[in-house]
């Protein structure tokens, strides 16, 4: 019997022939942690191993730094300091401290997870990896402990639905407006324990940073992982940062044509507005025409979702058919993903423009996502951002935050007031 | 005027940052809540265990550094009597003032009063006396600021001249 | 597991509790379990004061979708540490579950039980049969006592715990 | 006889002839506020009166810890952006990137101007010496009774006369000579006084340069410090002086001092200021190889163009070796900066380019160390627990000093590093 992508990784990282529903032990190609939950799983693994332990591969052993980065609290200083010391004590040389960016992304950008490879990490956006056809997933410490031990974790073999995405995005649509509309027809459990595979043209000419876009948000529909089968520039893009034998796992992966999928779903982008995430949840979707004219009085675009180098560029064209110029009472807010953006960024001219137009450009890190870093919200402001959740009270008691894309946001920054980037752009 | 109280004794250039940390300067809005922080790492035991009309007896520059007022508001919170010291970093003198604090410069008093000792202050007549029985001048408080301290601090004070009363 | 019959006041709550209402990224410097409790539902509205009154026994009760959003395992330890014996929802979001399960934390999967309590029912939950019982309307409904591995990690109390007990056994 | 530069302008500001010890009353040209504006806004509202004396003598500039990093944080700019709503302020920089630290945002937007008096409600704003204001510190409660009133008492301060001369070696630069000043006379060596700076070496000095000099006055203990208004001042602000009440005010030759202290440049060194007080100095050559867990460049002391300039060149083509944060004191800095390619160097070298603001400098922002951490800092104190942890150790020193420690992970000589 065929199988699907998520069953050929688990089947060869477990050495079994899996079926969904089946539990089995996995190799761990890298398990990864970052300064929120990795103290945890330092402090964890010592307790467990009485202090006497070591890992059982430092190579396979990766620490982020992205929750504060640079940390504004004693305590995270204090954990971001347990995590250096563990990681010299045990010999774990991948260390991207808190000059590298966002981890999953710092990770890909490094070569250190590669099409394949099974990864864990302390983030439950760690499945946004399925874009470049890694299977990784957001775990807690006591899994990460265990990896560290074993090198082995256990897992359900998930069912898997199918997506094929067709037809062309209208000028102002883009894939976050796809995955916006995704998560509301799917709903917050639409996906439960499932992965999902994506298909179809749209797919195959997305680049890298949509594909991560398109995977970062499964988690808000409670699936377990998005994959996306890498092809063309992507792939080569990927060769260059992992190494020839990324070929050989992209080919093993492919999905059997007799492959047995829980569902079949087809969407065609053609049609597709700009949308929201209204709040207080992901799957509150609604059209940008729905809700036009709500005042803002914060943009954010950055994050793990829409932090990439494509993503800010999408928002400095929507600033550029502005005249590069925002609505002084509106606070807006850029957060490249990783070190390399920023500095991609840099030469490109985006950040002098940015400046100029008065627009906040911050080293890399997850900023407001996590409200414990740059932007939180007052009670009663509203705020817009490209992050990947919109829950009551995440970045500020009493306030609210609409989620969208990054032309969207930077359409809305421009007017102060929740804007169809199509009215800018013509 | 009088104040009267246990003696808490100082080293020089005790900092702002001592007095008040940085950290808890927009978290830590309400006053009465200052107290709790008092000095906490320079000597935890401070705001702890000071009693009402106790007294800071300090070497030089006392409250060097920052401009943050909470340094005084910490020690009114904690009712704290008076600050003693050799010299006063010029803007927590204002400060202290401003708050109500009575801060007193006194060289002599400083470098013979002890931690532990019990001493009063009688602002009228410009004295320290200790428990020993021994006595210490100083030089009378500035009209224009015995006003503010006698007023309660700067607020109360510019309301009675505003005629705000 | 200790004592397989719980009895408690059940705490209702509604579908997709995230794990930002469970426990607030504000404290995720936290490191030590047992500083979670306190912070334990604090930003789920009307249940604000839920750390401070809820009793040792007591039984969080859930609709769809319980725990999704961060992997955080401090959502766990806060009820866990809290003297929460077990968590019943309709359904569970994936990591969350894990966790659960990685910590010998019960959590039954309930169809129907937010509709069958309301706050402050006393409920009676049996772990090994999975039968939860609303002692003042008498109603009973059947939890989902977890399965194979999953039994097999919480009989050992845990993930950690597990693979002390099958070390070398792989 | 001759007065002295305080005498001058209090003197001018009253209308009548002062010296020192005298007691006055002015009405200050610009009051400036931080994040401190909100708890400042509450006590002049139990003060009673509705409105601001002259909201247009009102700026106030965000800079303590933005974007706002918690809840509390982002309350209490919402108070700010309120008060200035309410009370019509018009000199207001919100988060945004017209904006920066706060004194340095005074001095490049053209507040800080010759002669002029202003406060601030924090302790740095003696920075505007540089410009040839009187400018100087106060607390919340002064400020508050200031918005009500308009007015503020001063004693006339005696004053301090440093006479500089000489050019600085290859590594050094005006930090080391204020480190070295302050070494030398103590944190209270100047109590109560106006510093003045004198002689050639000042005139030869960048602005900036001048800024560092006085921003560290009070450091010193001091009231208020300031620098001559030459051509370099006058022709800075041409184009940009907020105020037209301003002009060039000097010491008299004959002025009378309380303390005159000379210095030649040929004599500094390299130096630091060790944990725990500013005045704990020691040239670099006795504190080399100290281990370090952090370097830090930036705020109202050394956050400026020549001071990342500095750094870049040490840096430029190679990477740190312990985590560098870099965070320029304006937008307007950090906008030039990348034109001339420095931060592209900057983050080549692996540091973190923070948005401006004030960051770690007082355990607000990004960058607080943990226990028993190391860090080598451009700030301008290092007092115990100032970054935020009372078990962590701060070194002042220079951006040279600093970026030449961050690539060798413990402190280091720039000298050895600059080729």
């Amino acid at each position: 019997m065929g199988k699907t992508t998520i069953e050929k990784i688990i089947s060869r990282a477990s050495g079994k022939d899996v079926k969904p529903g089946d539990r089995v032990w996995c190799d761990i190609d890298i398990s990864s942690a970052r300064d929120f939950a990795g103290p945890n799983c330092c402090l964890q693994f010592e307790e467990v191993t009485e202090g006497r332990g070591k890992v059982w591969d430092p190579d396979k052993i990766a620490f982020t730094f992205d929750l504060q980065a640079p940390s504004h609290t004693e305590k995270v200083s204090n954990n971001q300091k347990i995590i250096r010391e563990f990681a010299k004590q045990q010999g774990i040389e991948k260390v991207f401290d808190i000059n590298w960016g966002i981890g999953q992304h710092v990770m890909l950008e490094n070569g250190v997870v590669k099409p394949g490879h099974v990864v864990l990490g302390t983030d439950s956006h760690m499945n946004l990896l399925g874009g470049a056809g890694i299977f990784a997933t957001g775990v807690g410490n006591t899994d990460i402990v265990a990896s560290w031990i074993l090198g082995k974790l256990w897992f359900r073999v998930p069912e898997t639905d199918r997506i094929t995405v067709t037809g062309e995005f209208q000028t102002g649509v883009c894939m976050r407006d796809f995955l916006t509309f995704l998560v509301g027809n799917l709903k917050a459990d639409g996906l439960l324990y499932k992965a999902a595979e994506f298909y179809g043209p749209v797919i195959e000419r997305s680049s890298l940073a949509e594909r991560i876009t398109l995977c970062s948000m499964i988690t808000e529909m409670s699936g377990k992982i998005g994959l996306i089968q890498p092809n063309g520039e992507v792939l080569q893009w990927l060769v260059e940062r992992g190494g020839e034998d990324v070929r050989e796992s992209v080919e093993f992966m492919k999905a059997d044509k007799d492959a047995i999928y829980c569902e079949d779903l087809h969407f065609d982008v053609s049609d597709l507005e700009p949308l929201v995430s209204a709040p207080h949840a992901p799957d509150n979707v609604k059209k940008v025409s729905e809700v036009a004219g709500t005042k803002l009085d914060q943009v954010h675009i950055g994050s793990c979702t829409n932090g990439r180098f494509e993503d800010i560029t999408a928002a400095f064209n929507v600033l550029k058919a502005a005249d590069f110029k925002i609505n002084p009472m509106t606070r807006c807010i850029i957060t490249p993903a990783t070190r390399e953006v920023m500095s991609q960024c840099a030469k490109a001219g985006y950040i002098e423009k940015f400046i100029d137009a008065g627009i906040v450009f911050t080293n890399p890190t997850c900023s407001l996502c996590t409200a414990q870093h740059y932007g939180a919200l007052p009670s009663d402001d509203v705020g817009m951002s490209t992050t990947n959740r919109n829950f009551l009270g995440k970045v500020g008691k009493g306030s609210s935050t609409f989620l969208a894309s990054p032309m969207t946001a930077m359409a809305s920054a421009v007017r102060g007031m929740i804007t169809d980037p199509r009215d800018i752009l013509g | 005027m009088k104040v009267k109280g246990k003696v808490w004794k100082y080293g020089d250039d005790v900092n702002t940052d001592v007095i008040f940390p940085g950290k808890y300067t927009y978290t830590v809005l309400d006053p009465a809540e200052m107290g709790k922080y008092a000095l906490e790492d320079l000597d935890p035991e401070f705001a702890r265990k000071a009693q009402p009309g106790d007294v800071i007896v300090a070497g030089k520059n006392w409250g060097c550094g920052s401009s943050r007022e909470q340094a005084a508001t910490c020690l009114t919170s904690l009712k704290v009597g008076a600050v003693v010291a050799k010299s006063f970093a010029r803007i927590f003198y204002r400060n202290a003032i401003n708050q109500g604090l009575p801060v007193i410069q006194s060289p002599a008093a400083v470098d013979s009063i002890e931690a532990g000792e019990q001493i009063e202050i009688d602002f009228e007549n410009g004295l320290i006396r200790t428990d020993q029985g021994k006595e210490f001048a100083f030089a009378p408080i500035p009209e224009y600021v015995r006003g503010i301290l006698q007023d309660g601090g700067l607020v109360e004070h510019i309301r009675k001249s505003l005629g705000l009363e | 597991m200790g004592s397989s019959i719980i009895k408690g006041r059940a705490w209702v709550f509604g579908d997709d509790v995230d794990t930002d209402l469970i426990y607030h990224n504000k404290y995720l410097a936290v490191t030590d379990p047992a500083e979670m409790p306190q912070y334990a539902f604090e930003y789920y509205p009307g249940k604000e004061n839920f750390a401070r009154e809820v009793q040792n026994g007591d039984v969080v009760v859930a609709g769809t979708n319980f725990g999704c959003g961060s992997s955080r395992e401090h959502a766990v330890y806060c009820l866990k540490e809290g003297g929460i014996p077990v968590v019943l929802a309709e359904s569970f979001s994936r990591i969350y579950y894990r966790n659960a399960v990685n910590n010998g934390y019960p959590v039954l999967v309930a169809p129907g039980i937010s509709s069958k309590f309301k706050d402050g029912d006393e409920i009676e939950v049996n772990l090994d049969t999975g039968e939860i019982t609303n002692l003042k309307s008498g109603e009973k409904i059947h939890g989902d006592a977890v399965t194979d591995l999953e039994k097999e990690i919480m009989a050992h109390g845990g993930l950690l715990q597990y693979i002390k007990a099958h070390a070398g056994k792989e | 006889m001759g007065k002295t530069f305080a005498e001058k302008v209090l003197g001018k500001a009253t209308g009548n002839e002062v010296s020192a010890g005298q007691i006055v009353t002015v009405e200050p040209h610009f009051c400036m506020s931080h994040d401190n504006a909100a708890p400042i806004s509450k006590i002049f509202r139990d003060i009673g009166v509705n409105k601001v004396w002259d909201s247009s003598k009102l700026v106030f500039i965000l800079d303590h810890a933005i974007p706002a990093p918690t809840d509390k944080h982002a309350q209490n700019h919402k108070v700010i952006r309120e008060f200035v709503k309410d009370q019509g302020i018009e000199h207001f920089y919100d988060i945004m990137s017209n904006g920066g630290v706060c004194h340095q945002v005074m001095c490049e937007k053209g507040y800080a101007l010759p002669g002029l008096v202003m406060v601030g409600s924090d302790s740095h704003t003696c920075t505007y010496g540089a410009f040839g204001a009187f400018s100087t510190g106060i607390g919340r409660t002064e400020m508050a009774a200031t918005w009500a009133t308009g007015k503020i008492w001063f004693k006339v301060p005696d004053s301090m006369k440093i006479s500089v001369n000489g050019t600085f070696s290859r590594g050094v630069s005006a930090k080391d000579l204020i480190l070295r000043i302050m070494g030398d006379i103590q944190s209270d060596g100047a109590d109560y006084m106006s510093v003045e700076f004198h002689g050639k070496a000042i005139a030869d000095m960048s602005l900036g340069s001048r800024m560092t000099l006085c921003n560290l006055g009070i450091e010193m203990g001091a009231k208020n410090a300031v620098c001559p208004p030459d051509d370099k001042v006058l022709n800075f602000i041409k184009d940009k002086a907020k105020s037209d009440k301003w002009e060039s005010i000097w010491a008299d030759e004959d002025a009378c001092y309380e303390k005159a202290l000379e210095y030649d440049l040929a004599n500094i060194e390299p130096g630091v200021a060790k944990p725990h007080t500013v005045d704990n100095y020691s040239p670099v050559t006795e504190v080399k190889g100290t281990s370090i867990d952090q370097a830090f460049i930036g705020t109202c002391t050394n956050g400026r163009l020549q001071d990342l300039e500095e750094a870049a060149k040490v840096l430029s083509g190679k990477r740190v070796a312990v985590r560098t944060i870099v965070i320029p004191a304006s937008w307007e800095i950090y906008r030039k900066a990348m034109s001339k390619g420095v931060i592209d160097i900057l983050l080549d070298a692996g540091c973190v380019l923070a948005n401006p603001g004030c960051g770690p400098c007082m355990g607000n922002h990004e960058g607080i160390l943990a226990p028993g951490e190391t860090c080598i800092s451009t700030a301008n104190r290092n007092f115990k627990g100032r970054m935020g942890n009372k078990e962590s150790f701060i070194y002042l020193a220079s951006p040279a000093t600093v970026a030449a420690s961050a690539l060798k992970g413990e402190i280091a000589d720039p000298r050895e590093v600059l080729v």
